[in-house]
């Protein structure tokens, strides 16, 4: 079953990178972009995950409970973050792209530049 | 020792109070706080250098010491290495600021704010030692970067130059983030010492070549390293003068940095029995990226483009004599990159200078319209002996460290394409002294000027 | 690159099974240590807080940034007028409006202790301040565009931002001052469960809410922007 | 592995896939709101709690709020240009 877990965070990845090579529209690209990144954060709370753990929050449970690792937790939040902010900056630009070349094609940007 | 913590957190801290000072801050007191903050940045990494020459010392933050051979928290492991390029990141940002304060005037602070997370991201990746905290700080580099190098938007160019650049810099960052994962998964692990304890603890198999694949190429997108290097000549030509200071001088050599962190304190002993092949692969990359660097600058005309493929080059050079996996190589490589970030940066201060004053950073454009500069052509001069590494300059007594290392690994050949990039990128500027501030050749307008970054924006 | 992948994640640990002390160490200590039930936000804030602190500032320097590269847009933009009366308040949207209106309290509320109580359970500062945003957001829905922009001038968004940002390095300084260490934690753990547990964790999840509050506002509010120069322009 | 984590799981892998093949950016904007839903399931069957949570906030609210803001943005300006083209 281990090979769900992680194949499904591998075909995010690939799934979200082929989105950005083929991408004709640069908001198109940005989410796809989106996608890949999520595969990192399925692979790290896979990675963590423990059978039979809980979420390691002693609110309701015994200290003694089996728990999950809380650092990919960790880890992953701070990935969630990071994901939100470079996607603001990436969608700034494509307004600017927009604004300036009156195109969201990324080839089309390209052939501009002459 | 707190005061590792410091070259952080001093920057962070004066990027916030400006922030939220917002635009009552003058002008002047926006400048003279970054300013300060950066020589802060270098004045504390230059102690800890000078601390660390007696071997690496690792601060825990907040005070979480291991417990029973178990890191908790995460440290910065302090080593002449990082502690020399966290000072040099520091100059190089105290020379861009006070660059930028005189070519451009703006009402709100933001320049500033973020020249100093930059170098705060910067100066975080030099020191840390923790493999997760590299990726934060990395990740907090790149994202001022990607916003520094569009900040002249008004001009298009800008937008596309930056566009490229955060996509694919994104991307190599997811390559990272999986990197971290695979060796997570693997160790439990996350500070590097442990890291490199875990690895070694089994047999190196899929998972610790693709991981350490991954890291690496995550880093060297950073670096341009070819074939990952199309993005940065587009993003340099659009960035600010001044800002390409930073990001040629110090920005695309900690991406070699950080691979050389991860595997002389991560990957070493595990891949030790593989370091044959990885040396071949390293060289193969760094000699491609050299003489398409060299080659390519010298092809230029547009003087920041120039600048941008010679940075593309010695990034290749900086990477032969970390593939020497010696300890000669990477001193080698250490020098090489402090006296060339000083060399380049020198160089775009000029360029700046040129901009500024001719509106002009077309080589063919200025033809002779510098003769009036002679102080800015020396400069140049100065450059191009220091690309060209002749002996009283500190890249001279780099290379030849590159090369005695070479020579000891049995690749003494490279040493031909070491000598092909200094020659072409030397030649290259000094093709632009005689045609800018000599007047050899014609002069040529291909378009229109460029607007010069000094006028208000 | 598919076969590189398999190959790789073939060498990781069962799913489930995986056994890092680093993780289970972090979890036991962190009732005995600090006093605080969350073992995700000791950890995100306490073993890992310089983490947590590059975190922040690099939402921080993307506010920042999309401010930058917003400006030029701002800037004497030629905006297309919206059409007359698409925006004549119908009643369908008058009740969406007061519902939105209504909501503001509530979610205020619910952000505020999703942040107080971030050490305890799930939440925390990050959460938090994207639900006292979205609070911000239902006054913009609510149909005021006019009062939204005079309920959060940019400015004071970047001040909530720079103080948020600031507050928690400032509190790491503050460990540095007083227990020796940056990012020190330097207040006592507490009693168990309690709110005032966890030493600064609370303090750094508030300083983070407010931090996240900041920068989110900022970039929603350039992307608004156009609506409310087309306001203005009317006006 | 559970039988809700192995159902989230290949629900997160189909959605997805459905994000990137949809091309057009509105209803993308949907389709990734959707897959940021789906990914907080996961994240709770994974026992992760608070990057559920802060999923749901990012992934499935924020983000595609901010995507659609851009999308519209654009349209305006496309507008615009078109308005003064015909002046």
């Amino acid at each position: 079953m281990s090979a769900l877990a992680y194949g499904v965070s591998a075909w995010l990845l690939l799934a979200g990178l082929y989105g950005v090579v083929s991408s004709r529209n640069l908001i198109h690209l940005i989410t796809c972009l989106l996608v890949a990144q999520s595969s990192t954060y399925v692979l790290l709370l896979a990675v963590g995950y423990r059978s039979g753990g809980t979420a390691p929050i002693y609110a309701d449970v015994p200290t003694s409970a089996r728990v999950v690792d809380p650092v990919v937790a960790t880890l992953a939040l701070t990935d969630v973050v990071v994901e939100a902010t470079v996607a603001a900056l990436l969608l700034s630009l494509a307004v600017q792209a927009h604004r300036r070349f009156g195109t969201l094609d990324p080839d089309e940007l390209g052939a501009l530049k002459g | 020792m707190a005061l590792a913590a410091l070259p952080v957190a001093v920057p962070l801290l004066a990027a916030a109070a400006l922030t939220a000072v917002g635009m009552r801050a003058g002008r002047r007191m926006a400048v003279a706080s970054a300013l300060l903050a950066a020589l802060a940045v270098t004045v504390l990494s230059a102690t800890l250098l000078a601390r660390a020459a007696g071997g690496v010392s690792v601060h825990w933050f907040g005070g979480w010491e291991p417990r029973h051979g178990l890191a908790i928290g995460i440290d910065f492991a302090v080593d002449p290495f990082g502690a020399g390029l966290a000072t040099l990141v520091g100059i190089l940002v105290v020379a861009a600021t006070v660059v930028m304060s005189r070519y451009r005037e703006a009402d709100s602070p933001h320049f500033e704010v973020l020249l100093l997370l930059f170098c705060a991201g910067m100066a975080g990746l030099c020191l840390s030692g923790d493999v997760f905290d590299m990726f934060v700080f990395f990740e907090l580099m790149s994202v001022a970067a990607f916003a520094l190098a569009g900040y002249l938007i008004e001009e298009g160019e800008a937008v596309e130059g930056s566009l490229n650049f955060a996509i694919t810099n994104t991307i190599g960052s997811f390559l990272i983030l999986t990197g971290i994962a695979l060796v997570y998964g693997r160790t439990g692990a996350l500070n590097l010492a442990q890291v490199a304890h875990g690895l070694a603890a089994r047999p190196p198999d899929g998972l610790v070549a693709i991981a350490f694949a991954l890291l690496v190429c995550g880093f060297l997108v950073k670096a341009a390293i070819v074939p990952f290097h199309f993005w940065l000549a587009d993003a340099y030509a659009v960035a600010p003068t001044p800002v390409c200071l930073v990001f040629a001088g110090a920005m695309s050599e900690l991406g070699i940095y950080a691979v050389g962190r991860i595997w002389f304190d991560g990957f070493t002993e595990a891949l030790a029995a593989h370091a044959g092949s990885l040396r071949l692969v390293l060289v193969i990359a760094g000699c491609l990226t050299a003489v398409i660097g060299a080659l390519m600058a010298f092809l230029q005309d547009h003087l920041k483009r120039m600048l941008a493929f010679a940075t593309i080059a010695y990034a290749g050079v900086f990477l032969i004599g970390l593939a020497t996996l010696s300890a000669d190589g990477v001193a080698g490589s250490a020098l090489y990159i402090v006296a060339d970030g000083f060399g380049k940066a020198s160089l775009f201060v000029a360029v700046a200078i040129l901009q500024h004053r001719r509106a002009h950073v077309s080589e063919l454009a200025l033809t002779g319209r510098g003769r009036a500069l002679p102080f800015t052509g020396a400069v140049v001069l100065l450059g191009a002996l220091s690309f060209a590494a002749v002996p009283p300059f500190g890249t001279f007594l780099g290379k030849s460290l590159i090369e005695d290392a070479l020579g000891a690994t049995g690749y003494g050949w490279v040493t031909a394409v070491l000598l092909v990039a200094s020659a072409l990128t030397a030649a290259a500027v000094v093709r632009a002294i005689g045609r800018v501030f000599c007047g050899l050749g014609q002069a040529k307008f291909p378009g229109e000027p460029v607007r010069a970054e000094a006028q208000p924006a | 690159m598919a076969a590189l992948l398999a190959w790789a994640y073939s060498g990781l640990p069962a799913f489930g099974s995986f056994a890092g002390r680093y993780g289970q160490a972090l979890a036991r200590m962190t009732v005995p240590e600090r006093g605080a039930t969350s073992s995700v936000a000791v950890t995100t804030f306490d073993f890992r807080g310089l983490d947590t602190l590059g975190e922040e500032f690099i939402l921080f320097a993307a506010a920042v940034g999309v401010m930058v590269l917003l400006r030029a847009q701002r800037r004497g933009e030629q905006v297309a007028a919206e059409p007359a009366g698409a925006h004549r308040p119908t009643a369908r949207s008058r009740a969406l409006r007061s519902v939105a209106t209504a909501l503001v309290a509530p979610v205020l509320v619910l952000g505020a202790s999703v942040v107080a109580h971030g050490h305890l359970t799930p939440g925390g500062g990050f959460q938090g301040g994207v639900i006292l945003m979205s609070a911000f957001v239902l006054v913009y829905a609510g149909g005021a565009h006019l009062r939204a922009e005079r309920v959060r001038p940019l400015s004071a968004m970047e001040l909530a931002e720079g103080l948020g940002a600031g507050g928690f390095a400032l509190i790491g300084i503050g460990g540095l001052a007083l227990a020796g260490s940056f990012l020190e934690n330097f207040l006592g753990p507490g009693q168990k469960g309690s709110l005032l547990s966890g030493g600064d964790v609370p303090l750094l999840n508030a300083a983070v809410g407010l931090e996240v509050m900041g920068a989110l506002l900022v970039v929603l509010g350039e992307l608004l922007d156009q609506r409310f120069l087309v306001r203005r322009g009317r006006r | 592995m559970t039988a809700v984590q192995a159902v989230a799981l290949l629900a997160v892998a189909a959605l997805g896939t459905g994000v990137v093949l949809v091309r057009d950016p509105a209803r993308q904007a949907l389709a990734s709101s959707v897959f940021g839903l789906a990914l907080a399931v996961l994240f709770l069957a994974f026992q992760a709690p608070d990057v559920a949570l802060s999923q749901i906030v990012v992934g499935a609210v924020a983000l595609p709020a901010m995507i659609l803001l851009t999308i519209r943005k654009v349209a305006r300006a496309r507008s615009a240009g078109e308005t003064e083209a015909r002046r």
